[in-house]
């Protein structure tokens, strides 16, 4: 596994599309990281924002000295700061509760599939538990129980992701866990831990893969949708996905740029993901290694 | 063809906010059941645009006694079932909400619970004994749906829910609803006060204000009410006209004045700090750092009126006196000094999320405001059921909230008085807050007559409590109803009620 | 047809290369192949694993992976170039004029399809005229024909619930749905016991006779070339060393490399004069091995049952069939078993049992002192990872996502390991010995050929040094002279790690040549059995003759 | 095993699923908040209102006697009254049940053969220009926020053009004793916008995890000795392909489909769709448990049932899977 995504890391890419979305992930990833150093202004510093300067359009001059390059949104927030600092969080948030849900939940499908039996009825049932509690309930108790803050947002998407992993790697495991390389692998009397993980997740995860991306953008989603009713990150401090969905308000106003601009940057976000997860994948697939 | 056939009919449209939960008119006191059963209930008394007290389903009252008020009823009016209006069906109203509804159900008996008993001296008079003097009462029969005594017993909220039985003598006749989707009502032919406008009323509930706006946009309905301020130019643009007016309400800071220590509430190292807002002076200086400005005009976009007492001036028992005055820093960094806090301090600044127009941002502008002046505000949205378990578990120091009333001495009453279980005052008063000279004004302007003298006192007790500051009044948002080309005219009301009454019909 | 169409060789092959194009550059894996194939003709290629035999044919076909880029050459069918031919054309042309058996049985069914719908396809598509009640007819036919048994039955069987040898049928019996005029046979018998070989060649050469069809037959069974074969082709590394007709090459092999292969053809030694030994005739168990060594596996009285086929919707249970009827097997330590029999007797599946892969119906096993039941699960009872597989299908065997070293470096870290004090072993001085280049350990199992592969599995047995192997069919798929390198290889290592291994073919010379003690299965029992030398001289059982007998003449000494 | 005791084992494993979760949904809202705040008008209620309502909800009991109550009145069919609607809970239920059922099939009878064919194709054709457009639509797709989308096809269906209603469920037709959309002109015209909303995010995401699958299904030898046999394409593709790739994808549709059936809230408000979702999430909101705890079950049901007819699909699709459960 760890050879493979090494390997599929140092591949050169494929078509102009996927270096062009490799390039845009990559400087998404800087700009996050380069936010403070970078943004005009710290739109999570009350005494930065200038409250009458709320729904400026893009291009009007601010207090602070510079322009509101896309504008202000309804409070005053230099749009183009928030966007990058909220890139950090959407992207801390939302990558690292797809991974931990994706590996958590791959490890339990392939596991059901390979013990079947009560481990199987026992995990398949967690699932079905767990995919008929909304995100937001789990959210709430999570917060009101520990308190707010980013972790537990992160551990309530988690929750609430890793059943839909589980169920497709079980899924494909059940098939691969009857063919005969599986059988090889029982015979060397592998560890579990070693067949699971290095022979039948493998081979299962092709869909999972596909699905991994874009279940990183159902996480900025549920992030925004959460920080919405004041179960997220807190609302002074919006990130990505709060921003779009608080400004989706005005969507259909005049004030097109408060939406428009945090959602172009949030599309941007995903699809890069995406497309660079379709390159993953494919060069998980041993079959076009050579290509 | 849709809208065609409408309009042949006569069918008026409305998009509301409000979703109808149940048919039983004295089951919750709530604006979402109130305003769409207006049209098929009716008062004793309605209250205006201005707020005053006109004749509804009684022609006039006038106390007896300091204990005794007579209601003279109106002549003719019949149900939808075709029975007569009489004392008798006021007496039974009155008797089912004191005696047999049972909680949950509640907040219409507070207005029954001073009534002693209740008498039909004539068909069309009724004669109500209170303990001790109301002289609010025929406000509180401006919030009282009359019902149709049944043949026997009491209606159940059951039966009522059912949708067979809703039968008022108000000017539409109940066709049918869907709990929290639609209600449909027709035309009462028969009704007192004249031939209604529409042949056909269709509240359709559209709680997303985005979705409310969509319908509006294309014309699927004609009406539509709670109008995010921030779309209203779009609305104008694309032919909709807008009616607006500011709420009898009021969204405010209210501080916890009682503990010693409160929760969030630290110097600026995060060390502990004993309760601040004890400390008039810093409630003062937090109140003079508020920029009332920017909530209103730029959060509410323009509909909304900054707030320095309970109501919007010029309603009956505010102040003239009280404006909102424009943030002044220094002052407000000086009289922190004077508190002993130079340097600020840290608090949490706690309130409901999605709950009134412009809660959220408010938080956000108010802590911009404070920051100001040193003190770090750390806003803190919370689903409105988390925030008032919280509020009631004590775990905030300063919080958003807002309240509305029938006048300013219910709110007055409720959330600036004293607490006191058995006076019944101080029930929104989380903050503890006491104020014995004030709690003495307030109850002797209750005792005073509905009229100029009564307003007059509640102004001078409002005067003195805002003084004090327990709370910072921030704004009164305005109800923003916009409508289409089939209605010729939309008069708002401050208690934010949207009926098919409202409307006048556009000249053909 | 005019004469010249007559004369003109069907299928022309002139100068082929072919590169293999990856992220690590380019490989020449043919180069400037040419040859032609008449009418009614069948050109036998031999040659070494890996040679490109196989490609060779998937060009023809036109079915070979981007990755594939062709450097020289055209191939010319019935006067047209190939290359010449739009995409619809050449699809015109797969399984209506050249149909093809691939050499990977296996992995050629579609695993979630049952047998006979996948024949039946195959008729309707070559044949529109057919109804699908006569395409269903004629698939059962062509079961029958390639020795499916009880093929009605078995139509609605899916491809996993068949042995090796079956499945190979089945795919030849797609291969024969439609009247091609070419049948491109990828090693169509190296999974078939030696009566069933005979009984598919027969069937082959009748339809040679019968409807001039064209055969290209890629194998490595010698016995096959000289059966059946009128031409041969020999390639070695991408190229074409000889070619001549059959008689020719067997008998004055022009080039060192074919003179190689012949010389390490295992022959079967049959004493001229047959003594008897037994008096009974018929299911016969004779004594192995003398009682001074002690058993070290023993296998009693396993049974299988196969339960109801299909899918049961909770009604109508259908009747579970004998997989395997009272089976037992006795081995001493260090010593090489031979289990020889019918395709489909149910050798595999008495392989797996032992290696606590299968749970049987009943049956004890026993290792050295530790016992287990054989109903229970392998992995309950401890069973599984005493023995290491050989497994009989060396491609789905393999982990698809695994490179070849991955796969190796595994078996050394996780394998049974019986002498633990022993230096590591290596699996690169491993695929030396196995005649595999270390340059194959990168690549991932898609891209070796099958004889490769098969001897990745052998290596992988071989490098977890397990107590006992289950050798099924390990050398089915390599050429001779490769094949006695492995079989030295093995025999070797049996007698220098004291290892027990069980060893199923059909290739009777390579088992007599190996085996100490030989068992013959038939029909999921035991029909013949004992010392090796007694069987192949003196056994009297009919079927135990009769299997030796089906042995193509010419290398029987 | 048979289909019958398959069902009958799945029904008995239901069974602690459905205590589990009404633990979690009855702690869960109890530990949130105290729903008789927003029972009560809050802004008016006293102090008394409020104890009152308390009791006559049984709030005051300790939880795990509500909890036992709770389970009494279940098993007699009875899941309370709703907080908020003063109605039975289960009956809100069911009330809603048409208008989800109608939306989340009719959304996925548009996405899945749709996305399946699309990808089923692009994945044939990889590399050519088809599957590129294929994969950025899709990818694109996926990627706008729900809300956003939903908005889009507003402003474009309904605000810009006036082709479609901007939301609500339009006339219905009464069948089985519920009220349907489905069955009236005017209540399809209603679906179409809401249905694609809920419909084109999935189109892409079945169309991606298909698309993937065919290439690495077309890559395999079957596949190869398909063509070998002279298969069509258009056969190997609908006959081979699709099965092989079919296990992940029925997976994806099941888990959507319940997803649809029980949080499309999104989409339900706002096209102002009276779904199952929406109700859920404001009953949350409104700590409204009886609806809750009726919606949840509903909701586990739901889900156990679509998950036993995947690993259903998964035994008929799959005949190994078949022996090994
Ligand atoms: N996809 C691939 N990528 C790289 N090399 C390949 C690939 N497929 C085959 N080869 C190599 O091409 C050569 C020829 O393979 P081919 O399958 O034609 O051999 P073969 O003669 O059929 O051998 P065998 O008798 O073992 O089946 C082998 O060395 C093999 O390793
Ligand atoms: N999973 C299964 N379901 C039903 N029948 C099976 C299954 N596996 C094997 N069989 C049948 O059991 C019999 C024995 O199969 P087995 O694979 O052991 O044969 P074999 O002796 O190895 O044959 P070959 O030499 O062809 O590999 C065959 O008739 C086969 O069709
Ligand atoms: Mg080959
Ligand atoms: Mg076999």
């Amino acid at each position: 596994m760890k050879a493979q995504i090494l390997r599929a890391l140092q591949k050169r890419p494929h078509g102009p599309a996927l270096t062009a979305s490799k390039v845009l992930l990559a400087s998404y990833i800087l700009l996050a990281i380069a936010a403070p150093v970078i943004a005009p202004q710290n739109p999570y510093d009350p005494l930065q924002i200038y409250g009458w300067e709320a729904s400026s359009r893009p291009g009007t001059p601010g207090s602070g000295g510079y322009l509101y390059l896309l504008g202000t949104d309804g409070l005053g927030r230099d749009i183009v700061s928030t966007i990058l600092y909220g890139l950090r969080i959407s992207l801390v948030v939302s990558v690292t509760s797809a991974a931990i849900a994706a590996l958590i939940g791959l490890t339990a499908g392939v596991s059901a599939a390979y013990f079947g039996k009560w481990v199987d009825v026992a995990i398949m049932r967690l699932v079905d538990l767990q995919l008929s509690l909304p995100t937001i309930l789990i959210a709430l108790i999570a917060i009101v129980t520990l308190g707010p803050g980013i972790d537990r947002i992160i551990l309530a998407l988690i929750i609430a992701q890793w059943a839909t992993y589980a169920r497709i790697a079980r899924g494909v495991a059940l098939s691969e866990a009857n063919k005969p390389y599986t059988d090889a692998a029982r015979l060397m009397r592998l560890p579990t831990s070693r067949i699971i993980f290095r022979h039948l997740l493998p081979n299962s995860i092709a869909p999972a893969v596909t699905l991994i991306p874009i279940e990183v953008g159902h996480a900025v989603a549920l992030e925004a949708t959460l920080s919405f009713l004041g179960l997220g990150v807190p609302i002074d401090k919006p990130s990505l996905g709060s921003a779009v969905a608080s400004g989706f308000q005005y969507l259909l106003t005049g004030q097109y740029w408060i939406s428009l601009f945090p959602g172009l940057a949030l599309f941007g976000l995903i699809a890069s993901i995406n497309l660079v997860g379709e390159d993953v994948r494919r060069s998980l697939d041993p079959r076009n290694h050579s290509r | 063809a849709d809208s065609a056939q409408a309009q042949e009919r006569g069918e008026l449209r409305i998009a509301t906010s409000y979703k109808l939960m149940t048919l039983d008119p004295q089951y919750a006191n709530l604006n979402e059941n109130t305003s769409l059963l207006s049209h098929i209930y009716e008062r004793l008394v309605y209250q205006d645009e201005n707020l005053e007290l006109k004749p509804g389903l009684a022609t006039s009252w006038r106390p007896l006694s300091d204990a005794q008020w007579e209601f003279k009823l109106r002549d003719n009016v019949r149900f939808h079932d075709g029975s007569a209006f009489t004392a008798d069906d006021v007496v039974y109203t009155i008797e089912r909400i004191r005696d047999f509804l049972k909680p949950p159900s509640g907040g219409f008996r507070s207005y029954v619970s001073g009534i002693k008993s209740v008498s039909a001296s004539d068909p069309l008079t009724v004669v109500i004994e209170t303990n001790g003097a109301v002289p609010n009462l025929p406000l509180f029969f401006s919030s009282i749906f009359v019902m149709n005594r049944p043949s026997e017993g009491f209606e159940t909220t059951e039966d009522l829910n059912a949708g067979r039985s809703p039968v008022g003598t108000g000017p539409y006749r109940f066709e049918s609803w869907s709990s929290g989707e639609n209600l449909e009502l027709a035309r009462n032919d028969a009704y007192w006060g004249g031939k209604p406008a529409w042949s056909k009323v269709a509240f359709r509930v559209i709680e997303s204000p985005a979705a409310r706006v969509a319908a509006l946009s294309t014309g699927e309905v004609d009406v539509a009410d709670a109008i995010p301020a921030r779309d209203v130019a779009s609305l104008k643009e694309r032919g909709a006209r807008i009616a607006s007016v500011g709420a009898a309400r009021v969204n405010f800071v209210q501080f916890d004045v009682s503990r010693e220590t409160l929760p969030g509430v630290t110097d600026k190292s995060g060390q502990p700090i004993g309760n601040p807002f004890k400390d008039r002076l810093v409630r003062r200086a937090l109140a003079m750092a508020t920029d009332r400005g920017i909530l209103v005009d730029k959060i509410l976009a323009g509909y909304g009126t900054a707030a320095a007492q309970v109501f919007p001036n010029g309603l009956p028992g505010t102040s003239a006196n009280l404006v909102p005055g424009t943030p002044n820093y220094d002052e407000a960094k000086s009289l922190l000094s004077k508190a002993g806090f130079p340097d600020g301090f840290n608090l949490v600044l706690a309130g409901p999320a999605g709950r009134y127009p412009g809660d959220a941002e408010s938080l956000q502008a108010v802590a911009q405001s404070w920051a100001r002046i040193g003190v770090n505000a750390q806003p803190s949205a919370a689903p409105f059921s988390v925030f008032n378990t919280k509020r009631a578990a004590g775990d905030y120091a300063v919080w958003y909230g807002g309240t509305s009333g029938e006048a300013a001495d219910i709110i007055l009453h409720t959330l600036l008085a004293s607490p006191n279980p058995e006076r019944g005052t101080g029930a929104l008063n989380f903050g503890k807050y006491r104020n014995e000279g004030f709690d003495a004004m307030l109850a002797k302007a209750e005792s005073i007559e509905v009229g100029p003298d009564r307003n007059q006192a509640l102004a001078q007790a409002t005067e003195l409590v805002m003084a004090d500051q327990p709370i910072i009044p921030l704004y009164h948002f305005h109800h923003i109803v916009g409508y289409g080309p089939r209605i010729g005219s939309y008069v708002m009301h401050p208690r934010g009620w949207t009926t098919a009454m409202q409307t006048l019909a556009a000249m053909e | 047809m005019t004469v010249e169409q007559m004369n003109r060789p069907l299928l022309r092959v002139q100068n082929l290369g072919l590169r293999h194009v990856s992220g690590d550059g380019p490989t020449t894996i043919l180069s400037d192949v040419s040859f032609e194939l008449g009418r009614g003709e069948i050109l036998g290629i031999i040659g070494e694993s890996g040679a490109g035999k196989s490609t060779v044919g998937n060009a023809i076909l036109g079915l070979l992976s981007p990755e594939f880029h062709q450097t020289s050459g055209t191939i010319t069918f019935d006067g047209k170039a190939l290359d010449a031919m739009t995409v619809g054309e050449r699809e015109a042309l797969r399984g209506r004029r050249i149909s093809a058996i691939f050499q990977d049985h296996t992995a050629s069914l579609d695993p979630l399809m049952s047998v006979g719908a996948q024949v039946q396809e195959t008729c309707l598509a070559v044949d529109r005229s057919l109804s699908r009640r006569e395409a269903r007819a004629r698939a059962i036919d062509l079961l029958a024909r390639v020795g499916i048994p009880e093929p009605e039955r078995r139509y609605r069987n899916y491809p996993h619930q068949f042995s090796g040898g079956q499945r190979q049928r089945i795919v030849i019996a797609i291969a024969l749905a439609g009247s091609p005029d070419i049948i491109i046979a990828d090693e169509p018998t190296s999974a078939l016991d030696a009566t069933v070989q005979k009984q598919v060649l027969e069937l082959l050469r009748t339809l040679v006779d019968e409807t001039g069809v064209s055969v290209i037959l890629v194998t490595h069974d010698m016995g096959v070339i000289s059966e059946i074969t009128d031409r041969v082709l020999v390639m070695r590394k991408g190229l074409v060393v000889e070619t001549n007709f059959t008689a020719a090459i067997l008998d004055r092999p022009n080039h060192e490399y074919t003179k190689k292969l012949l010389a390490a053809v295992p022959r079967l030694r049959i004493p001229a004069a047959t003594t008897s030994a037994g008096e009974e005739s018929g299911r016969t168990v004779h004594a192995i091995g003398g009682d001074p060594t002690p058993m070290y596996l023993v296998a009693d009285n396993v049974s299988k049952q196969f339960g109801p086929l299909g899918f049961a919707w909770g009604i109508g249970r259908r009747k579970p069939k004998f997989g395997l009827n009272d089976v037992g097997l006795r081995l001493p330590r260090g010593t090489i078993t031979g289990i020889v029999g019918e395709s489909g007797s149910g050798k595999t599946t008495f392989g797996r049992i032992i290696a606590g892969l299968d749970t049987a119906l009943a049956g004890r096993i026993r290792i050295g002192a530790s016992e287990f039941d054989a109903s229970r699960s392998g992995r309950r009872t401890g069973l599984l990872g005493r023995v290491q597989m050989i497994f009989q299908d060396p491609s789905v065997s393999l982990n698809p996502r695994m490179t070849i070293a991955e796969t190796l470096e595994e078996s050394i870290r996780f394998g049974a390991k019986i002498g633990s004090s022993e230096e590591p072993a290596d699996a690169a001085a491993m695929m030396d010995r196995l005649g595999l280049a270390r340059s194959l350990l990168e690549r991932y199992p898609h891209q070796l050929s099958g004889g490769q592969k098969q001897r990745v599995c052998i290596a992988r047995a071989l490098l977890a040094r397990p107590e006992i192997i289950v050798a099924d069919e390990p050398t089915s798929a390599l050429d001779v002279s490769v094949q006695a390198e492995i079989v030295q290889l093995l025999k070797d290592t049996i007698t220098d790690k004291g290892m027990t291994m069980v060893f199923i073919s059909h290739d009777l010379a390579i088992v007599q040549e190996m085996c100490s003690t030989v068992y013959i299965f038939k029909d999921g029992r035991v029909e013949d059995c004992g010392p090796t030398e007694f069987i192949f001289s003196r056994s009297d059982n009919p079927y135990t003759r009769t299997l030796i007998n089906a042995r193509p003449h010419r290398f029987i000494c | 095993m048979g289909l019958i005791s398959v069902a009958l084992g799945r029904l008995s494993q239901a069974l602690p699923l459905l205590i589990a979760m009404s633990l979690i949904g009855f702690i869960g809202i109890h530990s949130v908040g105290n729903p008789v705040f927003n029972v009560v008008n809050i802004e008016t209620a006293t102090p008394e209102d409020i104890r009152q309502a308390t009791i006559a909800l049984g709030l005051d009991q300790p939880i795990w006697r509500q909890y036992l109550l709770f389970v009494g009145n279940v098993i007699r069919g009875n899941f309370g009254t709703s907080y908020i609607y003063h109605l039975p809970a289960f009956e809100l239920v069911i009330a809603r049940l048409p208008a989800t059922l109608e939306l989340a099939s009719v959304a996925m009878l548009i996405a899945a053969p749709l996305g399946t064919g699309l990808g089923l194709v692009a994945g044939r054709r990889n590399g050519t220009l088809f599957d590129r457009t294929v994969l950025k639509a899709s990818v694109s797709a996926l990627s706008i926020p729900s809300f956003w989308l939903a908005m889009m096809l507003i402003l474009v269906g309904a605000i810009l053009t006036g082709w479609f209603p901007s939301g609500g469920r339009g006339s219905t037709a009464s069948f089985l004793g519920q009220e349907w959309s489905v069955f009236t002109g005017n209540g399809l015209w209603h679906l179409v916008l809401p249905a694609l909303a809920l419909a084109i995010p999935n189109i892409a995401l079945i169309a991606r995890l298909s698309r993937s699958g065919t290439i690495e299904v077309e890559s395999l030898d079957y596949t190869r000795f398909c063509r070998a046999k002279g298969l069509s394409p258009e056969r190997i593709l609908f006959r081979h392909t699709l099965p092989n790739i079919s296990v992940p994808i029925v997976t994806i549709i099941g888990l959507q489909f319940g997803g649809m059936l029980a949080f499309a809230v999104v989409v339900e408000s706002i096209f102002s769709w009276p779904g199952v979702g929406k109700l859920l999430i404001d009953s949350i909101q409104l700590l409204d448990r009886p609806v809750v705890m009726a919606t949840l079950t509903f909701i586990s049901v739901a889900f156990v049932a679509l998950n036993a007819l995947v690993d259903l699909l998964y035994a008929v699709l799959d005949p190994r899977v078949r022996l090994s459960s």
